[in-house]
């Protein structure tokens, strides 16, 4: 089975109040040098059978009218590379 | 790109301006240009465009909302009137109360959650404005049909932005309402209202005097929220360069205003402000104009100085901005210092934009040049009035003409007992804990009472038991019947509310929702709710201490339900002697407190089993509303009754019901001689209330109702398990919680 | 000598006053703790009460855990200073490690305010000798965070242990593994719990009862007889 | 500015109400064929000066001990393409 990402982030004008709140925090614990946090959602979806031109198409209309809420979110979509970069 | 500063307004006097785009009419911009002697600049044409529209000058409802101080009664317990951010009224014992309902409606259906909970952070500036510790919150609601798909997505968003913001503000909510109808589809109404405590001697106003003050901007940084409109101005102004995209909505964070709110109360507490204003509606253009002309009028601001969350913003767009969780403060140059130590406790970031001046003038400057220099009253309160022409719909004679007295009514005990399930099933009678239970009412530790019950209840004085009781009401079936009636309508309602639970109403405050002001069957409406409001609160003896209009709810050319939501505020010596709506204990007696006439226009029967909305309201006799509050009230205090709960939608059944649930017990009635049972349990004759009465109480409180002349008919006892109407049916407690509790629930998940 | 019970105040803190306005009731006296203060000002014991605190940013009690109070609340808790942690409390002392598991959103997904029956299942714990085990009472829960959840290693070791100190009753309102509502260490000296014991205080407040109080009656025994 | 991201998703034997609701909603939705719908967080870290070892050390050591709590999230760091798969 294919694993398709959804990024769905607040737009760049909207206040991000956890995004703030995280970045003030980081100075206190000795984290320096971080000028902007924005945290944001992150939608793992398994997907059933192929993952071709049609179904992210679906899934971007999924994520369109329902992962993300346009007014005030943007988000991307995109097929996840089979192994991540490791934590 | 050329800044246009009042020099360059000067030299270019004909230069094209967007007043149009920006809302003002071709005689509002002649009449700025007038004014000023020049035409305004951009930053003076988008202050003039926002304070001089509907929502902040209030030019259509203006001469009607006269009344309200005009026939305001003769009351030694309002402190502060009309016309600041909130009326406050003296509770007794040097405590203040302050109250006001506000609409975050049309925001809320673009975005319900973060509409909703910026509606929630909005009112409870105004209140924390006054110098008072915000105590409680409520939000009567209005969505349309429950089964609408987009209810679905609009009612849970709104309950869990209220919830997200009061809850994370540490506000118990301890009341509102959710009524359903089609005719707020596309319009839901989500009103919000706030109470706040203080002691006479911390009552705060918007005003700045004192030359040589400070003007300091407390609380987050300014972002381009809310200001769809003025990207007009930017791009007119600055064609080559400039931001594009602006958010409408904007986006609430409740830590910041928890923040804020303990920060003020410390600055507060310390005497440290000479002045106050929160940042709502038209930020910057409104706090500061409205803190000047309410001064001695000399102000002059830094605009480089105010701290920005995006730094393109152009100067007209900052003084726009409705960024949440701001103050404005107006502090004496020797408590600056301190003033800023308590908002670097805080993590409160605060910043000196300007200064009180011995001028007359409201003068803004940016990058050393100035961009406005204008007459701040003008800006705050001189904006048009309107007398909008009104006229009585041609559909109102049909609509009265269509009496629900002549539907079909329940043949058979059997469709009797059905249509009693039916009522108090039906959304609007079946209980809300769904959404309540979303809400904490527990913080804080001094509820008394919540939801559920007639009114939300908080103690104010822990050693002498001191509290405030609010109720809100508001019924949109009555007043499209009868907007007059159904406004004083909504008023009786909320005042018995609160005397039902033994506290003494004092003072009001509402919120006016409805269409659009341009339409004279909707202005019609609106006058005659002012009228029948203002006259209602004479009689009563409650005057109205603030509240706010809501106009263009409507979709196309319909307009909602006028919707007069009123809020009364009452206060109680003793929250001991509260009085509950639970009929807990067995045998206790079952009291009807006034007159059952046959009034079913506009009912909940008539829109639960008929789907109909026709004829008259209930009849409102206030003189009745005021008696029936004294006995409930002392009966409280002399400890003669245990239980009250005042009849309302869904009548004497459906109070019955909701008694019996709450407390887990059933009751037997008996149909009182010449009445019938259907009328007896349906109709909704105001000025009415069930009271449970200790058979040792029976007498005292028999005499105290004879002696004042308020019929009190025993229709039956608390007993047993079903609620039963003896001769025509009974229903189990369990049938009858699920059919009450199950509906909502099942809707929504 | 009046016992001195420590009651901290985070950024977004709610309960706060509640809580002091509970431990006076009770008999002791309420000593205010501002969390970018390390020193605790000689309490005899700590309570880290409800809230929202840094508006439940990120993960509820996550940024808090950092304040520097916090470095002398750990230190002192253990040393084995009793310490009770309500609610955001208890988050916080689950993001401390004080405690073991962590807590996330209610299965449910909303916000939950109710009156809430629990068993109390260890009563033998600093702050509830007062209680029996066994004994059912109710007191309010509310938050949006409540479903605690640890690997079953963990959880067989504090049922082993007899560290489960609550249990919810009549359904499971949050998904808490095996209905967990609060644990204490091995120690019996830190509690947390998600349940709101400072509004179950007092007749004709919040819900009207009281059985909330013997937490703070429990822990002032414990410290008059030290 | 580099950008640095960070995912945190909770370990896959612990329950995840949120996207379980969000799975069960897409078949109403019209939307057939996804088998499982995991959701996380997504932290965009503005990162000042160069996004060497170093510093991505330093983040994940932030990543580890506050970004993400371990005993029931994974998380991973990495550097963002400089351009997205665009939504
Ligand atoms: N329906 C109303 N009834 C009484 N007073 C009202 C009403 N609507 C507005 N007001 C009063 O008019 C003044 C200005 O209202 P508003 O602009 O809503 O205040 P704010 O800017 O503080 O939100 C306030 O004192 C408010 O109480
Ligand atoms: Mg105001």
């Amino acid at each position: 089975m294919a694993r398709v990402v959804v990024d769905v982030m607040l737009k760049p004008e909207i206040l991000d109040p956890q995004g703030q709140a995280v970045q003030r925090a980081l100075p206190r614990l000795g984290f320096e040098g971080i000028a902007d946090v924005r945290q944001g959602k992150r939608f793992e979806l398994e997907v059933e059978g192929p993952v071709d031109e049609a179904a992210l198409a679906r899934i971007h209309e999924m994520a369109e009218t329902f992962l993300a809420n346009t007014v005030i979110e943007d988000f991307t979509v995109r097929v996840d590379e089979p192994a991540g970069a490791g934590s | 790109m050329t800044l246009d500063t009042v020099k360059h307004a000067e030299q270019t006097p004909e230069a094209e301006q967007p007043w149009a785009e920006l809302g003002l009419k071709q005689d509002e911009y002649e009449r700025i240009r007038e004014i000023l002697g020049r035409r305004p600049t951009g930053a003076e044409l988008a202050m003039y465009s926002v304070m001089w529209s509907e929502h902040c000058s209030y030019k259509s409802s203006k001469v009607h909302l006269k009344q309200f101080g005009e026939k305001a009664p003769e009351n030694d317990a309002m402190l502060v009137g009309i016309g600041e951010n909130a009326g406050v009224v003296d509770v007794g014992q040097g405590y203040a109360v302050t109250f006001k309902v506000e609409s975050h409606n049309h925001p809320s259906y673009i975005e319900p959650y973060q509409g909703a909970a910026t509606g929630v952070g909005g009112i409870v500036r105004d209140i924390l404005a006054m110098g008072a510790r915000p105590v409680a919150v409520m939000d009567p609601l209005r969505f349309g049909a429950a089964d609408h798909p987009d209810t679905k997505r609009v009612l849970p968003g709104v309950v869990a932005g209220i919830g997200g913001y009061g809850n994370c503000l540490g506000l118990p909510n301890i009341g509102g309402e959710a009524v359903f109808d089609p005719c707020y589809q596309g319009n839901p109404l989500v009103n919000a209202l706030c109470v706040g405590v203080m002691k006479h001697e911390d009552i705060h106003l918007a005003k700045a005097s004192g030359a040589g003050n400070k003007v300091i901007l407390y609380g987050a940084r300014t972002g381009g929220d809310g200001i769809g409109g003025v990207s007009v101005l930017a791009s007119e102004t600055f064609t080559d360069k400039g931001p594009t995209k602006r958010p409408a909505v904007q986006v609430g964070d409740p830590f910041q205003e928890k923040l804020l709110i303990e920060c003020t109360l410390e600055i507060f507490k310390e005497k440290l402000v000479t002045g106050i204003q929160d940042l709502g509606g038209a930020g910057l253009s409104c706090a500061t104009s409205e803190l000047a002309s309410a001064g001695s009028g000399g102000m002059r601001v830094e605009l480089d100085t105010v701290p920005l969350r995006d730094a393109t913003l152009s100067p007209e767009e900052i003084l726009m901005s409705e960024s949440q969780e701001r103050m404005c403060a107006i502090v004496e140059p020797r408590h600056v210092d301190r003033f800023m130590e308590i908002c670097e406790k805080w993590d409160v970031i605060a910043t000196v934009i300007g200064e009180v001046t011995d001028g007359e003038r409201l003068e803004i400057f940016w990058h050393g040049e100035q961009i406005v220099d204008v007459p701040p009253g003008t800006v705050a309160h001189e904006g048009p009035t309107y007398h909008r022409p009104y006229a009585r719909p041609d559909w109102q004679d049909a609509l009265q003409a269509d009496d629900a007295g002549r539907l079909p009514r329940p043949r058979t005990a059997e469709e009797l007992r059905d249509q009693v399930l039916t009522l108090v099933a039906h959304p609007n009678q079946a209980a809300k804990s769904w959404i309540t239970d979303q809400y904490d009412r527990f913080v804080q530790g001094n509820t008394v009472l919540a939801q559920p019950e007639d009114s939300g209840m908080v103690r104010i004085d822990e050693e002498t038991n001191l509290g405030v009781a609010v109720a809100t009401d508001g019924n949109g079936r009555y007043a499209k019947l009868d907007p007059y009636t159904g406004a004083q309508l909504a008023l009786a309602e909320a005042y018995r509310n609160v005397a039902a639970s033994g506290a003494q109403p004092l003072a009001v405050s509402d919120c006016l929702n409805f269409g659009s002001p341009e339409d004279p069957a909707v202005m019609w409406q609106f006058a005659e709710a002012t009228r029948g409001l203002a006259d209602a609160c004479q009689t009563l003896g409650t005057p109205v201490t603030g509240g706010n209009v809501s106009l263009y709810n409507q979709t196309g050319d319909t307009a909602i339900h006028p919707t007069p939501v009123v809020a009364v505020l009452g206060v109680i010596d003793d929250i001991t002697r509260r009085t509950p709506i639970a009929f807990a204990d067995e045998g206790h007696l079952v009291y009807l407190l006034g007159d059952t006439r046959e009034e079913l226009g506009g009912s909940a029967w008539s829109q639960a089993v008929h789907e109909h909305l026709g004829g008259l309201p209930p009849k409102v006799d206030l003189e009745r509303e005021r008696l029936l509050a004294e006995i409930l009230i002392s009966a409280s205090r002399d400890g003669m009754i245990d239980a009250a709960h005042d009849l309302s939608d869904g009548g004497l059944i459906q109070a019955l019901v909701e008694s019996c649930l709450r407390g887990g017990k059933g009751a037997r009635v008996v149909v009182p001689d010449g009445l019938d049972p259907f009328v007896f349990l349906f109709s909704e004759s105001a000025g009415r209330a069930l009271v449970a009465v200790p058979r040792s109480e029976e007498l005292r409180f028999t005499d105290m109702c004879g002696a004042r002349g308020l019929p009190a008919t025993r229709i039956g006892v608390v007993d047993g398990e079903t609620v039963e109407v003896q001769g025509q049916f009974a229903l189990s407690l369990a049938e009858l919680r699920e059919a009450h509790e199950g509906t909502i629930p099942a809707l929504l998940s | 000598m009046t016992s001195r019970i420590g009651v901290v105040t985070f950024p977004g803190t709610l309960d706060d006053r509640d809580t002091q306005r509970v431990v006076r009731l009770a008999g002791a006296e309420a000593v205010p703790l501002w969390h970018r203060d390390k020193d605790l000002k000689q309490v005899d014991a700590v309570v880290l009460p409800g809230g929202f605190s840094y508006g439940d940013y990120l993960r509820a009690g996550a940024i808090s855990r950092f304040s520097p109070v916090m470095e002398t609340v750990i230190e002192q808790a253990r040393a084995g200073m009793p310490v009770l942690g309500i609610c955001n409390g208890f988050q916080v002392l689950t993001e401390t490690h004080l405690l073991p598991g962590a807590m996330l959103r209610n299965d449910g997904l909303h916000f939950i305010c109710r009156d809430q029956k629990l068993r109390v299942e260890n009563a033998d714990t600093a702050w509830t000798t007062d209680y029996t085990a066994g004994q059912e009472i109710s007191v309010p829960l509310k938050n949006i965070d409540g479903r605690y959840v640890a690997d079953e290693r963990t959880l067989d070791m504090l049922e082993a242990e007899g560290r489960v100190a609550f249990r919810y009753l009549d359904g499971n309102p949050n998904g808490s593994l095996r209905d967990i509502a609060g644990i204490t260490n091995e120690a019996g000296n830190i509690v947390g719990l998600m349940p709101h014991p400072e509004h179950a205080a007092e007749p004709l407040i919040g819900t009207g009862r009281t059985d909330g109080l013997g937490f703070f009656t429990s822990i002032l025994k414990k410290l008059v007889n030290a």
